[in-house]
């Protein structure tokens, strides 16, 4: 791209495409949103099913979602909500072209995602160990596994801890939830890897000074994908960790 | 038929009281399409030939846009599409509305055959007989893809599911032999499920009852009984006894009646909620009992849930379709008038001293 | 090609840069109000104090959403930009969010799959009794 | 002829030999470019490639057809043919074939870009089409896949075949689109030059906006939906199992959320190329511009709500069938309003036969009867009985093949000299659409009359009903006259990109940036000046056209054309 690119005086630089900048850059936002609007029908598409789901066999639902955690849900809630808010910075700050400081809010985000990855590790071991997965080993309503302590239930803080519930319900629907659940919770944080991907390129793109950086545009950009990433968990964890009876 | 080896037929058979109506509307719509057509290509041609390249015709003050006539042919297709929506809706409506007074089949679909159950027991493999003139009724359910039950010369399709009942219906006006086909792709031998649709007159239908049908040498259970039969196999009446127990509430008289469940909800006993609380018990729990009755979603075939259905319906008194014959059960063989649809259409009867009385089943 | 003019509509008069720049201290009162609401919406699915809404799924489920969707709105409309966006981001940040709507059509069939529209359209002709029959197992 | 479209400098530029072709001749040159004509090149050759499997495919369901004991292939064959030619028609063609070939060619250099707004992610997207390509092709190397194109389930999640690794395949696929058409909005919103407002936009770019949005909304929700299937199969979750108590109508719903306004994908971008078409060769401006324009956009937002149509027997809800029917007659009227403009367009015009212009004829010949037939099958009741018949086959080929395939070809055949700098062949360019449409009706009308008679779609034999088979006879009969009529603009327009006669930069006289300030072949930066658009568009004079042409013998197979 370089080769076709041409630089004008100090400013950002102009791809040879553009007339001037405030094209190319709103371009790119308008690009994004656009993408993002295609986010936006990707998980609306499981929003419906979820919904769907939920109608037909609300109690079901109701009684497998306390064998979510939801203290760690919360946990993971406030923990993205915390990286947005740096990411927010992070756009601020390279607004005002202080790119040095970009970087340290991104990896405050990037702490914030592996964070957010760790957690749901601990999530998701706990329902394997209690064969809540949606495979061929799946049982529910077995208090066998229900009762036994999974590896994953022991190493957490006592905070954080849940008591058991019995698992109540029909199995069959109940494996409904949790297909939803781990393909909603799944996707998402696929989202979080390639966030992750996204943020940890940016940073070193900055740090190089790579001439791919030029304005403030690829932190908005990468900014925006990651809000949308949080948007998604802001609806998912009422959905799944807390539906009323 | 009529099918001649050389004949050029632009439709098939009109063979139920429905496809005069909707032969009717398709060519109305065809008729449509084919006015619009020769409108447009008769401008298309026109316009073309007039104002070919060359030609010494006026070609001053060319309209460019004039909302008017956007406006019209806006508005005219529009009046029209709204007419033709009108009637078909109405065609439609008849057609899926379930006649009361139909005989009633049951059919399963599997990968690849149609299996049709009657009440009077006969079963029949890719094949179907039913009575002229008699509205039938069939009720659906797919054991694994779904399919699509389709009678072209009755115009009549609707498809197959797994884990619900579907229904069709149609009212044959000709004998004859017609074709039953799937008309959704339900896998390798998708083209082979097909069969034959007899459609007799009542004596040669009374007949064919008589024989049992087909296949049989000797005369088959009827659906009650078959389902009754499974309900004693299981061993349902252990805890589903005639009255009230702890350990299960009775099932005398539950078809068609609501039933209250634990979570407070309630639901009117139909076919759906038998198959489910049959296949899935603890999904619905009556009121007032706990969860103990075993789950039979794998032991069961869907054949079977519909014949234990069938005879959980004769439990009921004075209800149901063909109960209003079948009612007067406590003396067997008074059955009232004896047409053929209506040995079809009647089962055995409720209570186990009257299995296999000839007379209950004439 | 400094006189290049887009279509009027989107374009941004004058040579001004298309960014705003969100101030330090509306981050700050976002976060707050952000972490406040996730607070919110915990609180009220354990501890909410009127007993008679808290045994209302719907109502319960109605109030988890309005604040998700208040979170979601303050992201989308402060971090996100769409405040200081052009008209045409505007369209296209709400657009996704409101088309995401159509699909909930299909909400109409399974709602209305028990209703008979046609009269008697019944699934079962003996079904359709009237509710007050009702004989309880009790 | 007096051009309104302003322009500094001359049109005619003396040769400079440079253009975007013979730039740089290396291999890595065309796999590494980000040039938008290059990548439509790149597009042009992969969709071939594909066309021509899926044509090949049909070929043999065609020949298998002709008798009713179905003496060519074996159940499983057939199924894993018709799956074939469904899945790589539609994904790998239809969807792709107009927008990312002619769309990437022509959306820059029609609004006066220098190219599109991300050119790199341009590059990505045509990647992401051949890895998705290359996965199906893979899928049915490995084993084939025989549920058909719909992926209906539970017989896409209980087979076992290659669905999973070929759903994968139009995952990514899907994506390649999205990728795209988020490339085409970008573009259109912001990139268009000084002057060209939406009003003075070519109505191709607007059919091509409202596709790239129908793409964005509807896309990933035939993603999802397969995804679900492939993790489905994979661990066996469950989501439309009716065992589990999922609903498999549901994946129905999903699945033709999209792939109805995925017709739309198809078929709208050929709307754009008959709109330029048919305004070029009848020498006048276009009847009713901002009602075709506008028609696009109610097509693409109103076909969202129809798709329950497909699923009048699916056991949906009657009551939403109805919803369904009635906004599906209500999407009749902007595809008539497109009509009739057209038809009108050529009034007082100065109509010339070439080779898009017939093409064009048939184009609208031939999606008059496949959008009419569309009228039995809005209407809910006469759909009970020919859907799923051959009738609905006849019905979408009439508006796929008849409707995007002839304005896909008409296209090329309009942009040829524009892409490459060379002329074809006019007679064999007359000849070869005469063929196509001949060929066309010879293979489709058949079919609606044997649907009618109740001939299911996607069985290999009809040994229970042999009076079919003279209908199945025409029919392949006819499929090999269009099976010509696709393989000669083959031959001679690949001839003509090496050995046709040079052209000039506008040989047609039309108007429009593309013509007016671009050579042909471009220049890689499509404009040599900076464009400025003043007039308005299709600014054309019939009169003045006319009257050069008074004296000339202009017979449809005379071979001189425009050019």
């Amino acid at each position: 791209m370089s080769d076709h690119a041409s630089h004008k005086g100090d400013g950002p630089e102009v791809y040879f495409q553009y007339e001037d900048i405030d094209q190319q850059q709103e371009s790119y936002v308008v690009g994004m949103w656009s993408f993002l609007a295609t986010e936006v029908m990707f998980f609306g598409a499981l929003f419906l099913i979820y919904t769907l789901y939920r109608w037909k066999f609300h109690d079901t639902f109701f009684g497998a979602h306390e064998q979510l955690n939801w203290k760690m849900g919360g946990v993971n809630t406030a923990v993205l909500l915390l990286s947005s808010v740096f990411v927010a910075f992070a756009v601020h700050f390279a607004q005002m072209g202080k790119m040095k400081i970009v970087n340290l809010f991104l990896a405050g985000t990037l702490l914030c995602a592996g964070g957010f990855l760790v957690i749901k590790t601990f999530e998701y071991g706990a329902k394997f160990d209690h064969h809540l997965f949606p495979n061929h080993s799946f049982s529910y309503a077995d208090p066998e596994h229900h009762e036994s302590k999974s590896f994953w239930d022991e190493k957490l803080p006592s905070v954080l801890q849940m008591e058991k519930h019995e698992q109540e319900g029909d199995p069959k629907n109940a494996r409904l939830f949790f297909s939803i659940y781990f393909t909603m919770t799944g996707l998402h944080g696929l989202h979080v890897v390639i966030g992750i991907i996204a943020i940890s390129s940016l940073m070193i793109l900055i740090k190089i000074k790579s001439s791919l950086i030029t304005d403030y545009v690829p932190v908005e950009l990468v900014g925006l994908y990651w809000h949308f990433v949080d948007l998604v968990w802001i609806f998912l964890y009422p959905l799944f960790y807390l539906i009323p009876r | 038929m009529g099918w001649g080896p050389f004949q050029f037929n632009i439709m098939p058979e009109p063979a139920s009281k429905h496809a005069p109506y909707y032969d009717a509307l398709f060519m109305a719509i065809t008729g449509l399409a084919a006015l619009f057509t020769i409108m447009v290509v008769a401008m298309i041609i026109f316009f073309a030939s007039k104002y070919r390249r060359g030609t010494k015709v006026d070609r001053k003050n060319i309209l460019t846009h004039h909302t008017g006539l956007e406006l019209i042919w806006m508005g005219v297709p529009l009046v029209l599409a709204f007419l033709m929506f009108g009637w078909s809706t109405k065609n439609y409506m008849s057609v899926r509305t379930m006649p009361k007074d139909a005989v009633e089949i049951f059919c399963i679909g599997k990968q690849w055959m149609w299996h049709f159950q009657h009440m009077n027991g006969v079963r029949e493999n890719n094949e179907l007989h039913v009575v002229v003139g008699k509205p039938v009724k069939i009720t659906m359910i797919s054991q694994d893809v779904i399919h699509s039950l389709y009678l072209p010369e009755m115009r009549a399709q609707y498809m197959v599911v797994p884990g619900r009942y579907t229904e069709l219906a149609f009212t044959p006006t000709k004998p004859g032999r017609y074709k039953i086909l799937c008309a959704m792709h339900c896998g390798t031998q998708h083209s082979e499920m097909v069969g034959q649709l007899y459609v007799m007159n009542p004596t040669e239908y009374a007949e064919w009852v008589d024989k049992g049908g087909n296949k049989y040498k000797e005369k088959p259970l009827t659906i009650q009984e078959a389902g009754a039969q499974i309900y004693n196999e299981k061993g349902c009446a252990n805890c589903h006894t005639g009255v009230d127990n702890p350990r299960a509430p009775t099932l005398n008289g539950i078809f068609g009646k609501s039933r209250r469940f634990a979570d407070g909800t309630t639901a009117v006993a139909d076919r759906e909620y038998l198959r489910e609380a049959i296949k899935m018990p603890h999904k619905k729990l009556t009121a007032g009992w706990e969860n103990t009755m075993p789950v039979y979603g794998g032991t069961l075939t869907e054949l079977q849930v519909l014949q234990l259905a069938e005879y959980i319906k004769t439990l009921t008194p004075g209800k149901g379709d063909f109960e209003r014959q079948d009612m007067k059960r406590s003396t067997p063989g008074s059955s009232g008038d004896s047409s053929p649809v209506d040995v079809a259409n009647k089962g055995g009867s409720a209570g186990n001293a009257q299995f296999r009385t000839s007379e209950g089943r004439r | 090609m400094a006189e290049h003019g887009h279509d009027h509509s989107e374009h941004t008069k004058g040579g001004a840069h298309l960014h705003h720049v969100l101030p330090q201290r509306m981050i700050f009162m976002v976060a707050g109000a952000l972490f406040a609401l996730m607070v919110l919406t915990i609180w009220a699915a354990f501890w909410f104090p009127v007993e008679s809404l808290k045994e209302n799924t719907f109502f319960m489920q109605v109030l988890a959403l309005t604040i998700a969707v208040v979170k979601a709105s303050l992201v989308i409309y402060y971090y996100m930009g769409v405040k200081f966006g052009t008209r045409l981001i505007k369209i296209f940040a709400y657009g996704g969010f409101v088309w995401f709507f159509t699909l909930f059509i299909m909400m109409i069939d399974y709602t209305t799959r028990p209703m008979e529209p046609v009269p008697g359209w019944e699934k079962q002709s003996s079904s359709a009794l009237p509710r007050d029959t009702v004989e309880n197992p009790e | 002829m007096s051009s309104t479209i302003i322009e500094q400098g001359t049109v005619e530029k003396p040769h400079s030999e440079k253009n975007y072709l013979n730039a740089d001749h290396t291999l890595k040159s065309w796999l590494l470019t980000v040039d938008h004509k290059r990548i439509g090149i790149l597009y042009l050759i992969s969709v071939t490639f594909f066309f021509f499997i899926g044509a090949i495919a049909a070929a043999m369901i065609r020949y298998e057809l002709t008798s009713p004991k179905g003496i060519l292939l074996s159940s499983e064959v057939y199924n894993k043919t018709f799956s074939a030619h469904g899945i790589y028609m539609v994904f790998q063609f239809l969807v792709v074939a107009i927008p990312a070939v002619l769309g990437n060619f022509l959306i820059p250099i029609m609004i006066g870009a220098r190219d599109m707004a991300f050119p790199r992610l341009n590059l990505l997207s045509w990647y992401m089409f051949i890895t998705g390509g290359a996965l199906i092709s893979l899928s049915f190397i490995l084993g084939g896949v025989d549920a058909g194109w719909t992926f209906y389930v539970p017989l896409s999640t209980l087979s076992e075949n290659q669905i999973s690794l070929c759903l994968v395949g139009i995952f990514i696929t899907g994506f390649s689109s999205i990728f795209t058409a988020v490339n085409f909005v970008a573009t259109i919103h912001k990139m268009r030059a000084p002057g060209m407002t939406w009003y003075r936009l070519p109505l191709f770019i607007w059919s091509h906006y409202a596709t790239a949005i129908v793409v964005l909304l509807g896309t990933p929700v035939v993603a999802i939906t397969l995804f679900l299937v492939v993790v489905e199969r994979g661990f066996g979750f469950g989501i439309f199992s009716p065992e589990l108590g999922g609903d498999p109508v549901l994946f129905q719903h999903l699945f033709w959320f999209y792939s109805h306004p995925a017709v739309y994908i198809m078929i709208l971008p050929a709307f754009g190329i008959i709109s330029e078409v048919i305004t070029c060769f009848s020498r006048r401006p276009i009847f009713g511009y901002r009602f075709i324009a506008y028609s696009s956009l109610a097509i693409a937002f109103l076909g969202f709500a129809v798709w329950g149509h497909h699923m009048f027997i699916s056991s949906q809800s009657a009551f939403q069938g109805i919803v369904f029917s009635i906004i599906t007659w209500v999407l009749a009227i902007p595809s008539a309003i497109k009509m009739f403009n057209w038809a009108t367009t050529m009034y007082k015009g100065s109509v010339h036969f070439s080779t898009p212009m017939l093409y064009a004829l048939g184009f609208m010949g031939l999606f008059l009867i496949g959008g009419l037939t569309g009228l039995h099958l809005a209407s809910i009741d006469t759909d009970i009985h020919v859907t799923g018949t051959y009738f609905i086959v006849a019905h979408f080929h009439y508006v796929m093949v008849g409707g995007t395939i002839l304005g896909y070809l008409g296209g090329i055949h309009f942009w040829f000299p524009k892409m490459f700098g060379r002329t074809y062949s006019e007679f064999w360019g007359r000849l070869s659409a005469m063929i196509v449409f001949v060929g066309f009706n010879l293979t489709f009308f058949p079919q609606f009359m044997v649907g009618y008679l109740g001939m299911p779609r996607r069985y290999h034999y009809y040994y229970f009903a042999p009076e079919w088979q003279i209908y199945h006879i025409l029919s392949t009969a006819g499929s090999s006259v269009l099976g010509l009529g696709f393989l000669m603009p083959g031959i001679y327009l690949t001839y003509a990109i090496f050995k046709g006669k040079k052209a000039g930069a506008n040989p047609w006289g039309a108007k429009g940036l593309e013509w007016e300030k671009c050579a042909s072949p471009p220049v890689t930066e499509n404009f040599s000046e900076p464009v400025i658009v003043t007039g308005s568009i299709y600014d054309y004079n019939p009169e003045e056209d006319s009257k050069l042409y008074e004296n000339e013998d202009d017979s449809m197979l005379s071979g001189r054309g425009g050019l």
